[in-house]
């Protein structure tokens, strides 16, 4: 199990700091949460994590490997999958095909192989489509499996976003918001994935999340940002004692 | 030294025109993010209706320049009234295509007129002694193409920066969704955009069938030439296309003064523009002036 | 489905429908006139393919309109007795591939002989036209088109013959001292390029003038780079061999930077020159004051000039409609002479008794020579053509801009090189 | 297990590999083997014009570009206007040959079928190349670089007097096991030779986009982050993307030599480029069977617009430029047209048609 270190890092866009000096770890086996109020840096951290941004200066390593100037490409296939907070699924694709396109790198055929199809190309998809529909079942959405994602309701597209990030088989999986804006219903079926995730899969879980109530509940470690700064870590009970975060979250009267 | 001095006056007096012929373009591109490949078209149409004034209907020069500047403003207006309002939201690549069929449409409305097949020029109406200084000639219609470029430069920068409509433009150009939220009429701000690169396009229309004369063939091939410019600029910046045109007129003026003629090279400035187009994509994506978006996720 | 959609496909529909019932047309067509040809009166068939759209149009539509007239012409004075001609003509745009096409279907019409036009379709359907020995015309004088051809008649000298009657023009009249140094300003394409290796032979040969530079000139707006490089490196002639448009803006760049010659080879200056699709009445349309003193030459009679031909011209074009700008056109006068060379070898063929076929066609022009030669009243000398040398009219006339108008300068004359060349 | 592997009503499938099938019930299957059957025969049955044969082999021949230029620009989303550069590329390399051996080399006429490969393999290189900027470039600016090297092919053709300089350079005539292959049968032949590569080309297609080498084409048209997130990198997609195009355009276009006997840049301009795009929309970008749809009926909309211009031109006064004006005016028209009301093309209008008779006779 490999440990996601993140360790003084800052992030700079045209002189404002969206990030500073943040440091956290990302320990095997645990939920870990980011929480903080808007603009906290939360999804800057993430995209740090899963390389879309570079940090400025500090360094993310996931185990040895130094991942602070990975693409997101590589990242992902050093097994750090992510959901994304504004649904980033591929619309015109059915469900299926988008979880198809998440085992990209394990379709281990070539382009002649591809293009014959007959032979190793058509067992490799059939293989896949097996892990596919395993992920399906997981995430209950059997039903949807041939519709067009982009016609699909907001709650289901948004299990669909988690389960697509699940067919990568990683071993963290970044939640950014996946509770945002879901009835009560459907958040109770997320929270119900989110911890099946790191029980039945060993898929260690980052989750960033408004709902405090949700983090308190499911989270083994909460580290708190506020104005791209770290204002607190340490486990529910902790953070709830913390008086930095308190001021944070209720403000000064 | 005084050849080397003559070829930059004359590629900035010719990329000045490239500029004017650029700002529509540039002027479209800004707030509906359309490539409009039509753009020569419209540049022949707005020479030949000045022609059509001046020659046929008997109207001075300068009365029926400026109302071919209207006439055009308003057929362009209509143009994306008909063809490209309903395109509003669709994929960029539809729109695009949408100026590609104009292009075609264009053309054959054009062969409807004896402009298609015949050749005119216009009457000397400009002066035909060019200016000289120091040895340096450069003539009146160029010198036109100068005055119209810094003109529709400063007038349209004003225009950006200060009324209101400009501002909507502006804030169309950033995020259509949000200028729609503020109550910015976003088919209006289009509207405007494509009125204003007619306008600009009858211009340089007029300036370039005045040097040329009035091939239908080699006013619309303009509209190609155009490409180097506004890429080398940045689509979204009239800066750019200024400072772009200029730059594409020296190069070109390089091309032919220096390159033409050794190692068996010829005709050069046709093509070096574009091979200058590619190796600045490599190196800056969004050209020397062009907004760099920063992507979120 | 929306009611727009559905308006489409239907219209989509009806003309898949129609395209269908068409083909079935043209295949009854064909059959009809071959039946007809058991009676008295016989058609035969000529066709042209060239641009009446697209890149050269201002060319190519008056051009097909001289065919088209000619045509008409010699139905309405029955030229052919009681047999008649029937000329199709069609676009293609300048596009080699519809060219093609348009020649297929004109095979299978069982058509005597072909006007092309373009020098790049012309090159690229060279075997084709071998293959199925058709006599064909182009309206591209390129001399490279004979290469290797048996079938394919220039209507009048090649460019090569005119750049270099044009060279030997400026040895022959070239005033002050040494050897007059020449430029050529061409297309930047094989039809540009033909002349200029035969020009630089006939150096070799002989031929008094200097070989400066060639310049292909390109879309752009100005030209002072150019002229000034041609006028430092002592450049007193340019010879042009391209369509006006460039010509023009090299004339007005010229005029601007006072480079123009006032009198035939003024020292210092630059005298133009050129070849027949780079002058006429659009040139002058194009560059207007600026071309005054441009030297062309070609093989045709003008409108500006009262003759036989030029008359007839007129009243040809008058009798069919066409404006004052076309009848004065010589891409009309152009078109006109392909299609009189066609239908002679045609009345050629039956005065010999022959059935008139395109292989009697093309034996007819094959001997239009010696006291044979055909005379037809629009060119400045006649059309001869042998086994050998497949270029018609020879003599070359060269035209002074003077005013607005092209009049006629010295005598006609031949190019004594391009014989020596050969 | 008693399914019904006829009809679409009660056909289960019991296995992924099952599921997986282009076809999925034996009627479609077999409908489609009759249809190339058809394809095979029907001109031994009918006596064929060259002209007509020679307007098939082109649309043919049209048809396996834009199936290049429907997976750069269906699939992947990225406009080419250089297309027709692509497809002169695949010429070119002919003509490459046939300057080097001379245009009766046993390579050029007993090896065509290896020229057509070898003209595949030159329109792939060249895609590589065209997609290098492809690693940088976003949407718009990438599809003016794809114009200039349009531009700058036609002007290296254009100077070099190793390719006759856009002059046709002329290809023998090939042989084959009957021999050498005479004008009479020089359409049909090639029909027959374009006909195979069309279907090869179609089913490579068709295969490509069910694995993950089509997907990810669609992923990064999509949404390139997500691509990116999912372990592909969006730029070599997209210059892998310009490769299949050029190796597809590269076959289109050696074909078109032989078929023409001849490499003349005319066939490639910038002009070639757009009519292949809309070609494309007019079939339906992003669709496979649009790339079929769209050169037929561009093909058919010049043919009527020709007749109907001749038609006019007997009845209108011969001044007016109606029949000139014709041609550009439909193109555009169609273009736009199609655009407005039918932005998925024909290959909307076949997707109707089969949802309608897929469950027949049942209506849902």
């Amino acid at each position: 199990m490999t440990t996601l270190t993140v360790s003084d890092v800052t992030l700079t866009f045209g002189g404002l700091n969206a990030l500073t000096n943040v440091s956290m770890e990302i320990k095997p086996g645990l939920i870990t949460s980011i929480i903080g109020p808007n603009g906290a840096g939360k999804t800057s951290m993430l995209n740090c994590m899963s390389g879309f941004y570079h940090p400025t200066t500090g360094s993310i390593k996931f185990g040895d490997q130094d991942i602070s100037k990975a693409p997101p490409h590589f990242v992902s296939e050093l097994g750090i999958a992510r959901a994304f907070q504004n649904i980033e699924l591929f619309a015109g694709l059915s469900v299926l095909d988008n979880l198809l396109l998440a085992r990209h790198r394990h379709l281990n055929y070539n382009f002649f192989q591809a293009i014959i199809y007959y032979g190793k190309a058509s067992r490799v998809e059939a293989e896949n489509r097996a892990f596919v529909e395993d992920i399906i079942d997981f995430m209950e959405l059997e039903a949807y499996r041939h519709s067009v994602v982009g016609n699909l309701s907001y709650g289901v597209q948004k299990r669909v976003e988690v389960a697509r990030a699940l067919t990568l088989n990683p071993k963290i999986l970044l939640l950014d918001e996946p509770m945002a804006g879901m009835n009560v219903e459907e958040k109770e079926d997320m929270v119900r994935f989110t911890s099946d995730i790191l029980i039945d899969r060993g898929t260690t879980v980052v989750l960033i999340e408004h709902d405090l109530g949700v983090v308190m509940d499911i989270s083994d470690q909460i580290y708190v940002l506020d104005f791209g700064e770290m204002i607190g870590e340490g486990t529910p009970e902790e953070v709830a004692q913390n008086p930095a975060v308190i001021e944070a979250y209720i403000g000064e009267e | 030294m005084i050849y080397f001095i003559q070829l930059v006056v004359s590629g900035i007096v010719v990329g000045c025109i490239y500029a004017l012929a650029a700002l529509g373009f540039v002027l479209i591109y800004k707030s509906s993010r359309v490539i409009n490949f039509a753009h020569g078209q419209i540049i022949a149409a707005g020479c030949f209706i000045a022609y059509a004034l001046t020659v046929w209907a008997g109207i001075p020069f300068v009365i029926s320049f400026l109302a071919s500047m209207v006439i055009t403003f308003f057929l362009s207006m209509s143009v994306e009234r008909l063809f490209l309002r309903r395109m509003i939201g669709e994929p960029i690549i539809s729109v695009i295509m949408v100026t590609i069929g104009l292009m075609s449409i264009i053309d054959g409305l054009i062969y409807l007129t004896p402009f298609g097949s015949t050749n005119y020029s216009f009457p000397q109406i400009l002066p035909e002694q060019p200016l000289v200084f120091g040895g340096i000639s450069i003539s009146w219609p160029q010198v036109m193409g100068v005055v119209f470029t810094a003109l529709m430069f400063g007038g349209f920068s004003w225009f950006f920066k200060r009324s209101t409509i400009g501002v909507a433009m502006r804030a169309v150009s950033d995020d259509q969704m949000a200028a729609m939220s503020v109550g910015v009429s976003v088919p209006k701000v289009f509207g405007l955009a494509w009125a204003a690169a007619g306008l600009t396009a009858a211009a340089a229309g007029v300036i370039i069938g005045n040097i040329t004369g009035l091939n239908f063939d080699t006013l619309r091939a303009v509209g190609i030439t155009v490409f180097p410019v506004v890429i080398l600029g940045g689509l979204d910046s009239i800066v750019g296309a200024v400072v772009g045109g200029i730059l594409i007129g020296i190069i070109q003026q390089f091309a032919s003064g220096y390159l033409d003629g050794t190692y068996g090279l010829a005709g050069t400035a046709d093509v070096v523009p574009y091979v200058v187009l590619i190796v600045i994509l490599l190196f800056k994506p969004h050209g020397l002036f062009g907004t760099h978006e920063i992507e979120r996720v | 489905m929306k009611l727009s959609q559905k308006l489409l496909l239907n219209a989509f529909l009806v003309s898949s429908l129609g395209l269908v019932t068409a083909c079935d047309n043209k295949e009854e067509a064909a059959p009809a006139s071959t039946s007809s040809s058991s009676a008295a009166a016989q058609v035969y068939g000529l066709a042209f393919s060239g641009a009446m759209t697209g890149p050269t149009s201002d060319a190519g539509l008056p051009y097909s309109r001289g065919i088209g007239d000619y045509c008409s012409y010699v139905n309405d004075n029955a030229l052919l007795g009681d047999d008649k001609v029937d000329c199709e003509i069609k676009d293609d745009g300048y596009k080699t591939d519809v060219t093609k096409r348009n020649f297929e279907g004109y095979l299978e019409k069982g058509i005597v002989a072909y006007f092309n036009y373009s020098t790049g379709s012309t090159l690229a359907l060279k075997e084709d036209f071998e293959e199925n020995k058709m006599p064909v015309i182009p309206a591209s004088m390129h001399a490279d088109n004979t290469k290797g051809s048996k079938y394919i008649f220039l209507p009048i000298a090649s460019y090569s013959e005119q750049a270099l009657g044009l060279a030997e023009y400026v040895s022959k009249h070239h005033k002050g001292g040494g050897t007059p140094k020449i430029a050529m300003f061409i297309h930047p394409s094989a039809f540009g390029r033909g002349p200029v290796n035969d020009v630089k032979r006939a150096i070799e040969k002989g031929l008094n003038v200097e070989f400066i530079e060639v310049v292909e000139h390109g879309k752009g707006l100005d030209n002072t780079a150019m002229l000034k490089r041609l006028q430092s490196k002592g450049v007193q002639y340019v010879i042009s061999q391209t369509v006006q448009s460039p010509v023009a803006s090299m004339l007005k760049d010229a005029k601007r930077l006072d480079l123009t010659a006032s009198s035939f080879g003024e020292a210092g200056k630059l005298t133009f020159l050129g070849a027949h699709y780079t002058g006429g009445d659009d040139l002058i349309a194009l560059a207007g004051d600026a071309a005054e003193k441009f030297l062309w030459v070609t093989s045709f009679r003008l409108a500006s000039e009262k003759s036989e031909g030029s008359d007839f011209i007129k009243s040809l074009g008058q009798k069919y409609g066409r404006d004052v700008k076309t009848q004065e056109s010589h891409n009309y006068t152009s078109g006109v002479l392909v299609a009189q060379i066609a239908v002679e070898a045609m009345v050629r063929a039956k005065a010999h008794g022959k059935a008139v076929t395109s292989a009697t066609v093309t034996e007819e022009l094959n001997g239009m020579n010696g006291s044979n030669a055909y005379f037809a009243n629009t060119t400045v000398g006649p059309v001869t053509f042998d086994v050998n040398d497949r270029s018609g009219v020879d003599t070359l006339q060269l035209y002074k801009a003077t005013n607005g108008t092209f009049f006629s300068e010295n005598e006609p004359f031949e190019s004594e090189f391009y014989k020596q060349l050969k | 297990m008693s399914t019904n592997r006829w009809l679409a009503t009660g056909n289960f499938f019991t296995s992924y590999k099952e599921e997986q099938r282009i076809y999925r019930t034996h009627l479609d299957r077999s409908i489609f083997i009759v249809f190339l059957a058809v394809l095979f025969i029907w001109p031994l049955f009918f006596p064929v014009k060259n002209s007509t044969m020679l307007v098939i082999d082109n649309v043919m021949i049209a048809m396996i570009a834009v199936l290049g230029l429907n997976i750069v620009t269906g699939f992947a989303g990225l406009i080419s206007i250089g297309h027709a550069a692509f497809v002169g590329i695949g010429a070119y390399a002919v003509g490459t040959a046939v300057t080097l051996l001379g245009k009766n080399h046993e390579l050029i006429v007993y090896g065509w079928p290896v020229m057509i490969l070898l003209g595949g393999m030159a329109g792939a290189a060249f895609g590589a190349l065209v997609g290098l900027p492809a690693l940088r470039l976003k949407h718009l600016y990438l599809a003016i670089a794809t114009l200039s090297f349009q531009i700058i092919f036609e002007w290296v053709i254009m100077l070099m007097s190793f390719f006759d300089q856009g002059q046709t350079i002329a290809v023998g005539r090939v042989y084959w096991f009957g021999g050498k292959v005479l004008r009479q049968q020089h359409y049909t032949f090639w029909y027959y030779a374009i006909l195979v590569f069309l279907i090869l080309c179609g089913f490579m297609v068709r295969n490509l986009l069910r694995t993950r080498h089509g997907r990810c084409l669609i992923a990064v048209r999509d949404n390139d982050r997500a691509a990116d997130a999912m372990g592909m990198h969006p730029g070599f997609t997209k210059v892998y993307a310009f490769i299949v195009a050029g190796l597809l355009a590269g076959i289109a276009g050696a074909l078109k030599a032989y078929l023409d006997r001849g490499v003349g840049i005319e066939s490639y301009t910038l002009h070639t480029s757009i009519e292949y795009l809309a070609m494309a929309i007019v079939g339906g970008l992003g669709t496979l069977n649009g790339s079929l749809w769209g050169p037929a009926a561009i093909q058919m909309l010049d043919l009527r617009v020709e007749e109907l211009a001749e038609l006019s031109g007997h009845y209108l006064p011969a001044e007016l430029n109606l029949a000139t004006a014709l041609r550009p005016l439909t193109f555009g028209l169609v273009i736009v047209l199609f655009l407005m009301f039918e932005p998925r093309g024909i290959a909307n209008w076949w997707r109707m048609f089969r949802s309608y008779t897929k469950l027949w006779p049942f209506r849902y």
